[in-house]
């Protein structure tokens, strides 16, 4: 116990290890696993991704064009990162950011 | 002290206390080495509890708490016009039971677990309470307030009552280790838990009235001597704190021991030293 | 005229339920409330009581079984209140959507305010979730 | 006039992170029976597994049944179908496993020693815990990329290479996070109050460990050396510096000093771990689908996990069966509950490490 108090004490004049998040940012590590992005330029259209989504978070929506329509929920997404590994365009038609996921 | 200015530290008591309230908390963030709160917080509480709907359980259950509420304001008026000790003492008691019938009056079970704690707390403190006034008695002669605050400071006689009241302050207010009849992770508040909107409001603000009341305990012993009895009172409220933030919460019969063992036994140890003092 | 209303901004009290989630989001919660992050800073306390509470954090996917504890918490708490669903799986299933025990996500049940993604939602995501649902509970 | 009164301890509690239903009939506050309901949180891995998931999904599927424990999980699955694909993988794969095993482990004990802390009404033992743990959850995050779901292993291998940066960070953060636990056990072997609250308290005897079927922390506590880290071969634990922890009388205290302990075991571990890291390939390179059947047993940070899996040639798989350490621990759990008092429940809860995600799935 006294022990304890002495730490309580000393705390006291100890800076705190507190981050003042909202107003000011807390510095992430290299490589967060974020929202995946997509480019449809650089798409091969394999459909992998779409196979390969855990909770089909990835979806080719048919369209009347030839190509299908990518569509991705980030509500859905459980961001293992499994689709970008599978991905044969790696980092050109999907790839993991470090942008955090939006909140509505 | 002017009646006007009694009558306006009674009537804002529990504005000042809040403020008391906002300095532990952030006192106790600190500690854990945290940002904490604003010191305004309790009044950011009290505010948002106004606007929320209002529940209640049944009439006698609010009503009692009610009544708690106002006799225990009365006792913190009653301390500030000078009142008798042994009046403000047994003033607070009632106002106890009331808060403890109002737990029983519902059907909740923590409510009734709350109310069986609580009332073995008081049945713990209560005793202490009353030696130490007669201590207070012994020294001064008096128990009016009014008087013991204008004799000379005799402190030295004190030193035992003042380490046995340290017991007191946090089974009163609740504060580990001694909060076995609140403890919020047992019993998820104890009397508290079926309170909501205003009239949790009214429970909330009681702590601050608790508060005046033990630290005015703490205050008279220094007597005529204001300075020194607001070294007490801080002292005190830190030594609170810190032992509140380096201990776990001890079972209600533990707590029954230890209040006996060590504030009872030093209640009786202070009335043979001042026995000893007055020879 | 003083606007109360405006002071529930500042001291939200939380309620935490798990229908089912993976404890993942319920231990950030908890990291919330520590020294790092301090959500009691925003004057956040974690009440275990719905009748005191402002901001219901729900974990967890609704599993059947808790679908009439979560309904009976929901309306203990009193108005004005904010749902903040935390975590991928609370918001529409995740990747327990469409299993035969969970009903995707808990707007199926009762209305979501916010919707914070993220498996499992970091401490800064969960923070920004509870920012947001002060501005909707200021709004209310 | 009643003389039992039932006292529910859930769904919703401010002491429990997770719904689970007990009902405590107690005679003033002494508990005499208990009755309990874990079935809150079932939501139907197992059977997903097998229709909704093909074998290479599994892994982050079954990572899901539990956030505390959840690269075992998927571990255990891993190994399971390695298994049966007849894989056999390098020794930084297995080093590299090892390495974040431990340090799931270190998070969680760290998070159950501050739950029973907060549990017993010691709110500022709580808070340091906590900010002690940040230290491991950034390793974590540094490596994996996440704080809680780490989806670090993968069939074949693991998903990413630790770099230079996180091999450092790693070693700081572990030699601070060493002298923080010796810290902590003069802390909570020096303390009036929580020797109250923890010695002699929900204590379990050598033989009912045995009895009741105790597993991991719980177990070793009682004095009873089980421990699959040291009973199983599957990954070279002995290589690394595994050392079994055991406790004498079964307590609260124990299982506090025990799980303070092996996290100073685990962190030599991974300490061994990163400085003897060799050169290789993350990923092994795999053909063909599974065909067959497998076991697998493992240790959990709260004790034995098994899994059985059987495949047919497809890319589904015919039947995924977990066995979590806190089923098995119920009974036992049960059984400390009565004689003792209602005050003391939560912490006794709490001390369990109970992971009713993980019993229920």
């Amino acid at each position: 116990m006294i022990k304890s108090i002495i730490e309580s004490f000393s705390n006291l004049f100890a800076k705190s290890e507190t981050i003042n998040y909202p107003y000011e940012q807390i510095a992430k590590f290299k490589n967060y696993r974020g929202l995946i992005e997509y480019s449809a330029d650089e798409c091969i259209f394999c459909y992998k991704c779409e196979k390969v989504c855990p909770p089909d978070a990835i979806v080719f929506k048919p369209t009347k064009e030839k190509n299908r329509l990518y569509e991705y929920n980030p509500n859905l997404c459980i961001y293992c990162g499994e689709c970008v590994r599978n991905c044969p365009k790696e980092d050109l038609a999907l790839w993991q950011s470090e942008k955090k996921p939006k909140i509505i | 002290m002017s009646i006007v200015f009694s009558f306006m530290l009674g009537f804002f008591a529990p504005i000042y206390g809040g403020i008391f309230y906002g300095i532990d908390r952030v006192l106790k963030a600190k500690m854990q080495r945290r940002k904490g709160p604003p010191v305004l917080q309790p009044f950011y509480d009290m505010l948002k509890l106004f606007s929320k709907t209002k529940f209640i359980v049944n009439a006698p259950h609010t009503i009692w708490m009610i009544f708690y509420f106002l006799s225990l304001w009365a006792v913190v008026f009653m301390i500030f016009f000078g009142g008798n000790l042994l009046y403000i003492i047994f003033g607070h008691l009632l106002a106890t039971v009331f808060f403890i019938i109002s737990g029983y009056s519902v059907n909740s079970i923590f409510s009734q677990l709350g109310s069986n704690r609580k009332l073995l707390s008081v049945v713990a403190y209560e005793p202490i309470l009353i030696v130490n006034a007669i201590c207070i008695y012994l020294v001064f002669g008096t128990f009016e307030i009014s008087e013991i605050l204008a004799a000379p400071n005799n402190f030295n006689s004190l030193v035992f009552t003042f380490l046995s009241l340290l017991f007191v302050v946090p089974t009163v207010l609740k504060l580990s280790p001694f909060d076995a009849s609140k403890a919020h992770q047992e019993i998820v508040g104890g009397i508290e838990v079926e309170f909501g909107g205003v009239f949790y409001e009214l429970v909330y603000a009681a702590k601050f009235l608790e508060m005046i009341f033990v630290y005015s305990f703490i205050f008279i012993l220094a007597s005529n001597d204001y300075i020194f009895g607001t070294f007490l009172v801080v002292f005190s409220f830190f030594a609170v704190a810190l032992v509140d933030n380096s201990t776990a919460r001890i079972k209600i019969d533990s707590l029954l021991k230890a209040l006996y063992m060590y504030g009872f036994g030093l209640g009786i140890v202070s009335i043979f030293w001042i026995l000893l003092c007055c020879i | 005229m003083l606007h109360i209303k405006r002071f529930l901004k500042k001291s939200p009290w939380v309620l935490h339920y798990n229908t089912g989630s993976c404890n993942g989001c319920d231990i950030e919660i908890l990291a919330c409330l520590s020294p790092r992050y301090d959500l009691e800073r925003l004057g956040v306390l974690n009440t275990g009581n719905p009748k005191q509470a402002d901001i219901f954090l729900v974990t967890g996917p609704l599993t059947h079984r808790c679908h009439d504890r979560l309904l009976q918490l929901y309306s203990q708490i009193p108005d004005p209140k904010v749902v903040v669903a935390v975590g991928s799986c609370t918001c529409t299933g995740g990747v327990f959507k469409d299993m035969y025990n969970v009903n995707n996500g808990i707007d199926s049940l009762i209305p979501v305010d916010v919707y914070v993604p993220g498996c499992a939602s970091s401490p800064e995501l969960i923070m920004d979730g509870i920012v947001k649902a002060l501005e909707i509970l200021e709004g209310k | 006039m009643k003389k039992t009164i039932t006292i529910p301890l859930g769904s919703q509690h401010i002491s429990l992170l997770e719904p689970v239903r007990f009902n405590f009939s107690c005679e003033n506050e002494k508990i005499t029976d208990v009755d309990y309901n874990v079935g809150f949180v079932h939501r139907g891995i197992e059977k997903a597994c097998t229709e909704k998931f093909e074998y290479k999904q599994v892994g982050y599927v079954v990572a899901r049944v539990c956030g505390l424990c959840a690269i075992t999980h998927t571990m255990a699955y891993t190994l399971g179908i390695e298994h049966i694909l007849n894989i056999k993988t390098n020794k930084k794969i297995d080093y590299l496993r090892i390495l974040m095993l431990e340090l799931d482990r270190i998070h969680s004990h760290l998070l159950c020693l501050a739950h029973t802390a907060e549990n017993s009404g010691f709110e500022g033992m709580f808070m340091k815990i906590m900010g002690d743990r940040e230290l491991v959850m950034d390793i974590q995050e540094a490596i994996s990329g996440n704080r809680v779901q780490f989806d670090f292993v993968c069939i074949g291998g693991v998903n990413r290479d630790i770099s230079t940066e996180c091999e450092k960070l790693a070693f700081t953060n572990l030699a601070l996070l060493d002298k923080k636990v010796d810290d902590l056990i003069g802390k909570f072997t020096s303390n009036w109050s929580t020797a109250l609250k923890y010695k002699n308290i929900g204590a379990l005897s050598y033989d009912d460990a045995f009895n009741f079927n105790a597993l991991g922390p719980l177990a070793r506590a009682a004095g009873a050396a089980i421990d699959v880290r040291a009973e199983s071969s599957i990954l070279p634990y002995k290589e690394v510096g595994y050392k079994m922890i055991l406790g004498q009388n079964g307590d609260i205290y124990d299982r506090n000093l025990v799980r303070l302990k092996e996290i100073k075991n685990s962190i030599l571990m991974c300490q061994n771990i990163l400085s003897g890291l060799t050169e290789g390939e993350i990923l092994v390179k795999f053909k063909g689908k599974p065909n067959g059947e497998s076991f697998t047993r493992l240790e959990a940070p709260r004790g034995e996990i098994f899994y059985y899996l059987n495949a047919n040639g497809t890319n589904m798989l015919q039947r995924v069966r977990i066995k979590t350490p806190t089923f098995s621990q119920i009974p036992g759990m049960v059984e400390i509950f009565k004689g003792s008092d209602y005050a003391d429940a939560p912490a006794i809860l709490a001390s369990f490490d109970p992971c009713m995600s993980c019993t229920a799935k």
